[in-house]
């Protein structure tokens, strides 16, 4: 029998097939097309403590193998979303992993001394690549201090109970370093990779494509750097578990972030092109590591790190 | 917040029919059941370029009309302007070939209980959705004039069954090169007072629905309209394609124009706020 | 009269299509498909001190929109660079940047002396983004103080003629603060941007399909990194010229680059595709900006940044 | 270092015709001149995908041979293994379709100028090259045997008219469908020491073609082969196709194989450099 079990710290899952964060809605949306239970895990769209209107439109632009977006984490802020989403969620069957997001350190305590009482999740993705308002807007995950200052908070308040995963951006000179210090700072995984700081100008109007300029680019044109910097991690911390994501629009493309160090895998901007597409990559992942001798996901690890000898 | 469109089901919908109509493509696809849930103002999402495709969204069409002739024989009709890379290349798609497309989604033009005096309005290929929402209300018992508008003639939708579906047509081209030189907006009001109408349902480009808006609140007539915002997935994912509307509890928020329109009440709009968040809608700081 | 003329520092140029470094074989490849002095440059490889056999094969994978390299800048170094190659592109009549690299900071004092004397030459563009020896393989470029070094050592040692134009990786936590730093250290204008760090796994031997296992990424799936930076630098320094490049393969996505903040485009995974790439983007881009009722192409150039105002 | 084929022309070619042969595809496009100037070993370039295709990159694809009918009718014959995405997408594009083409591009194999013994011996579609080749060395009075191996009976390709146009043809397959079982290597040294071999030219994988040259080295015959690496542009500019040549200096370079290859001299190859830099390759440190 193959094994498709997998584990981020202590949270288990069923498969290593999960939502991205942001890009699966509430759930209600994507129910409509199979059952969130059939999933590793739903990741919830990052949260924030108050309601937030996100940023103006226009909010996408579609790039070659790709798109930008500046969603600007619109949400109905941790409340709300613990009164409605959760309890919904749970009543699905569904492994959940909340997503939260701050704008400054305090932001992260709270937070996670909210989500601390909350029973039915599995583990909290931290998304530290969000601006911190008391540093000009500068992007928590971008520096080791405020990455490790984020994180020790959440540390701190969330008790010892639920697994902590910090989400890291791509937008800095050495991710292992980051990651490095958001492990030491106790983080007990890692979600690599978010969304690649870019933008399109629209030559009709000849000014940014996006009301908010900037936006973040995810899908296929990414998924090289995904690989590297789970490559690059895996390499520095193999113990470190990963939750790998960037462009995955296939089972054979999960299989590379998995061969690359992932344990885990996320699908954002494929479920846009297709609803179903979670479903049918993650049969499509079990089909390829059966046809690649794997008898469990776990061998298949970081299987591409293994020396030249092994050839 | 509503929930996705319940009846959305996506398929491989083969191309049964693809022709040239003016400036637009109208295309024909067999689409089984989904024929029977498509109410007038829902529209299709379609992914585009085929496999290795570097285009990797959906796009969303209005659905102009469906022939409902149980699973083997159901008909679904779009038109398209090949603007983009994306409708280019569904536009020179032949019969034969097979797309895959998700539908119905969205919300749908309000029919009202009672027989009323329609005006449907409509901007270019934003006509499409109108004709299957004349054949509605007429069976309703209402009375439906229409008024469409283009930039030239060939951009004017407006097919012969069509035409015979309504009460009356008005046709307003900015070049002047069929109808009424102007835009539909100039002739609205006299329309309106002349034929006392109840209710104005119109589709088209943003700057039109925000104007004809104007024209309603001022006439004291209702407006419902489609609008048209850029759209990641199309079933309410993806978060990008909101705009601020105003609920019945007063409180402007920012809904996705793909789950809790594309039809919405013109005065829930808050019109006018592309690139800008409207002060003081929820969670705006 | 259109003038699409364009300069970069006090280089000169008739048009601002240029190639790009390392994607134009040493011009004669090209030349048989079109006059190499139709383009606003030919920008050369990057050449080194010695002869070099580049990385070990395979080099290169395609990727979704893009392809990874790693070519390791294979070359005959620069002694018979400056003997077979450039006297036969002077020849070509054609307008000349020459590309160099180096592994130390020494080596860029030797190349900048060498090529000192060299006439017919425009500018020289120096290439950062490569592995610094003294400093265990770290790039030039990801870091302040080891980018300043190699641009000072090409200033002081190259005189005061030819223009220096720096490139730099997008590889960075902020590419505007690397670019501060390379102008204080005396570039006149920048280059952005070299390839993104990338890695594809082969899923058949579940192995780096490069034998280097990363290399860098360029084609489309790059512009709206490429165009983020671009935006960044000419944000931060406005009157600092910049030779923009990163998948542009059209007119329309030269002027997107060049509403960004761009005096001059190089064009390089587009010629793999279409040999004849920069002829057409050139007279693509310049059928673009008439249409959009641009005089010349220096109005153009960074427009995207205008204020709202004039909308 | 040589200079590209300097016949090299780009152009949109037609799909004449496109059909199923055993594992592959013959796929036929009118090339008016380029058909005059393609010799036995070059190879053609191919743009795949279409517009807005996620591929950037061409495949490069050996002659199979071509027919010069002048500007209006040349034409030019390739045979395809429908592998990854781009080679798929080939072959099922349909005749009348146009797709961007390169050639002729890299080296040809060198005809001796007296006749000779020669052996061909193809992996696979590596086989298609040889038929062109074959009738050239016919035409100079040579004797052509061939081998052609593969895994399996459908993937080796030997229409009627090129097996006519050798005098003898052994077919080897690994799972025995056809022909010896085993590997083309198996029956090598036999076939040259029978028919007194001068010359073998070779084309297939790298791995058989290492093999062929053993062997070759061995009984001292010439081997000149067609190799295959990994290309981006197919005109030399990218530097990614090379692999380690020793020059009449007997210096080891990084060669490209688009320009100094597809066909190579056996014995200047540097075998089993995949993945790393032979010792003592110019500029290796
Ligand atoms: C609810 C709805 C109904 C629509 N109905 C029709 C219809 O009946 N007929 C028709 O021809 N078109 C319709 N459109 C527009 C259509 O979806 C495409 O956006 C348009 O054809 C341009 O796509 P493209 O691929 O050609 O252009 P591209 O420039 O390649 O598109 C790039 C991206 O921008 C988005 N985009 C570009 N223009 C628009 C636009 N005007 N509105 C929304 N998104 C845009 C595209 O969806 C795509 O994601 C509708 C759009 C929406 C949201
Ligand atoms: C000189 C030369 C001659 C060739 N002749 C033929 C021929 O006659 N018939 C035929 O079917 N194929 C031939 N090939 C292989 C062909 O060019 C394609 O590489 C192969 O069809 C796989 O491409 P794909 O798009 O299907 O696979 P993909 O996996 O999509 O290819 C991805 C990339 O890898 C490269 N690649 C993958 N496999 C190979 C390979 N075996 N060799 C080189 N590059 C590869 C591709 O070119 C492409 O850039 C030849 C290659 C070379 C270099
Ligand atoms: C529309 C959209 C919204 C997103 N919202 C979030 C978010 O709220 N929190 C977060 O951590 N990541 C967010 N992301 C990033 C994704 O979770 C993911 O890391 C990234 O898109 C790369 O994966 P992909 O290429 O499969 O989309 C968002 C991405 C997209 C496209
Ligand atoms: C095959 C290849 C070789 C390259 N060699 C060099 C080089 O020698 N020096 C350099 O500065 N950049 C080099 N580059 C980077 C390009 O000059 C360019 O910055 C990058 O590819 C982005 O542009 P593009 O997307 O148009 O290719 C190389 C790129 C490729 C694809
Ligand atoms: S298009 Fe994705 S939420 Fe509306
Ligand atoms: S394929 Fe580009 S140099 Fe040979």
């Amino acid at each position: 029998m193959f094994n498709f079990k997998t584990n981020l710290g202590e949270a288990q899952f069923d498969n290593p097939i999960f939502t991205a964060s942001g890009c699966a809605g509430s759930g209600r949306e994507l129910s409509q097309f199979f059952e969130l239970s059939e999933l590793g895990a739903v990741v919830t769209k990052s949260i924030m403590l108050k309601p937030r209107s996100g940023r103006a439109t226009p909010r996408m632009a579609e790039t070659p193998s790709g798109m930008l977006n500046s969603i600007g984490l619109q949400g109905p802020g941790i409340d709300l979303f613990l009164e409605k989403d959760i309890p919904w969620l749970r009543d699905q069957g569904a492994n959940i992993v909340v997503s939260i997001a701050g704008e400054s350190v305090e932001d992260y305590a709270v937070l996670a001394r909210k989500m601390r009482a909350v029973s039915g999740i599995s583990a909290l993705e931290v998304n530290i690549s969000c601006p911190n308002v008391e540093n000009r807007g500068q992007v928590f995950a971008c520096h080791p201090q405020t990455a490790r200052a984020a994180i020790e908070a959440v540390r701190r308040n969330i008790g010892g109970e639920l697994p902590i995963i910090a989400k890291l951006t791509p937008d800095v000179t050495s991710i292992a370093a980051i990651a490095e210090e958001v492990v030491a700072a106790g983080a007990d995984a890692l979600a690599l990779i978010n969304t690649v700081l870019g933008m399109v100008i629209d030559t009709n109007t000849m000014r940014p494509k996006l009301a908010g300029k900037t936006g973040g680019l995810s899908g296929p044109a990414i998924r090289p750097i995904a690989v590297r910097a789970i490559y690059q991690v895996h390499e520095a911390m193999p113990h470190v578990k990963i939750l790998g994501m960037g462009g995955v629009a296939s089972g054979r493309d999960a299989f590379e972030l998995i061969l690359a160090g992932a344990s885990a895998v996320s699908i954002g901007t494929a479920t846009f092109g297709d609803p179903s597409a979670v479903i049918r990559i993650k049969n499509e992942l079990q089909a390829e590591l059966i046809a690649h001798g794997f008898d469990s996901l776990r061998e298949a690890v970081g299987y591409a790190h293994r020396s030249e000898g092994n050839l | 917040m509503m929930g996705i469109n319940k009846n959305a089901t996506q398929m491989m919908a083969e191309i049964v029919s693809n022709k040239r109509v003016g400036a637009y493509n109208h295309i024909v696809f067999a689409v089984g059941d989904i024929a029977s849930h498509a109410k007038p103002g829902n529209f299709v999402a379609i992914a585009v370029g085929g496999p290795n495709s570097a285009m990797v969204l959906r796009r969303a069409f209005a659905i102009y009309r469906t022939f409902d002739k149980g699973s083997n024989g159901g008909l679904l009709e779009i038109v398209v302007a090949p603007h983009g890379a994306g409708s280019t290349w569904l536009t020179n798609q032949l019969p034969g070939f097979k797309v895959d497309l998700i539908a119905p989604l969205g919300t749908a033009f309000g029919i009202p209980t009672e027989p009323v005096r329609a005006l449907l309005v409509g901007g270019g290929y934003g006509s499409a959705p109108l004709f299957g929402l004349s054949e509605v209300l007429k069976n309703r018992g209402c009375r439906v004039d229409m008024v469409l508008g283009a930039s030239t003639a060939m951009k004017i939708y407006a097919p012969l069954d069509g035409k015979r579906s309504v009460n009356s047509l008005t046709t307003v081209t900015e070049d002047g090169t069929t109808g009424i030189t102007g835009k539909v907006t100039d002739v609205l009001a006299d329309i309106i007072e002349t034929n006392q109408i109840d209710i104005i349902y119109s589709c088209g480009p943003m700057g039109m629905l925000e104007a004809i808006n104007v024209i309603a609140e001022r006439l004291g007539v209702v407006h419902q309209c489609a609008i048209e915002e850029a759209m990641a997935c199309g079933i309410g994912v993806c978060m990008t394609c909101v705009l601020p509307i105003r609920g019945e509890d007063g409180v402007v928020r920012m809904l996705r124009s793909c789950i809790d329109g594309p039809v919405v009440d013109g005065d829930s709009v808050i019109w006018g706020a592309k690139r800008v968040i409207p002060e003081g809608t929820w969670g705006a700081h």
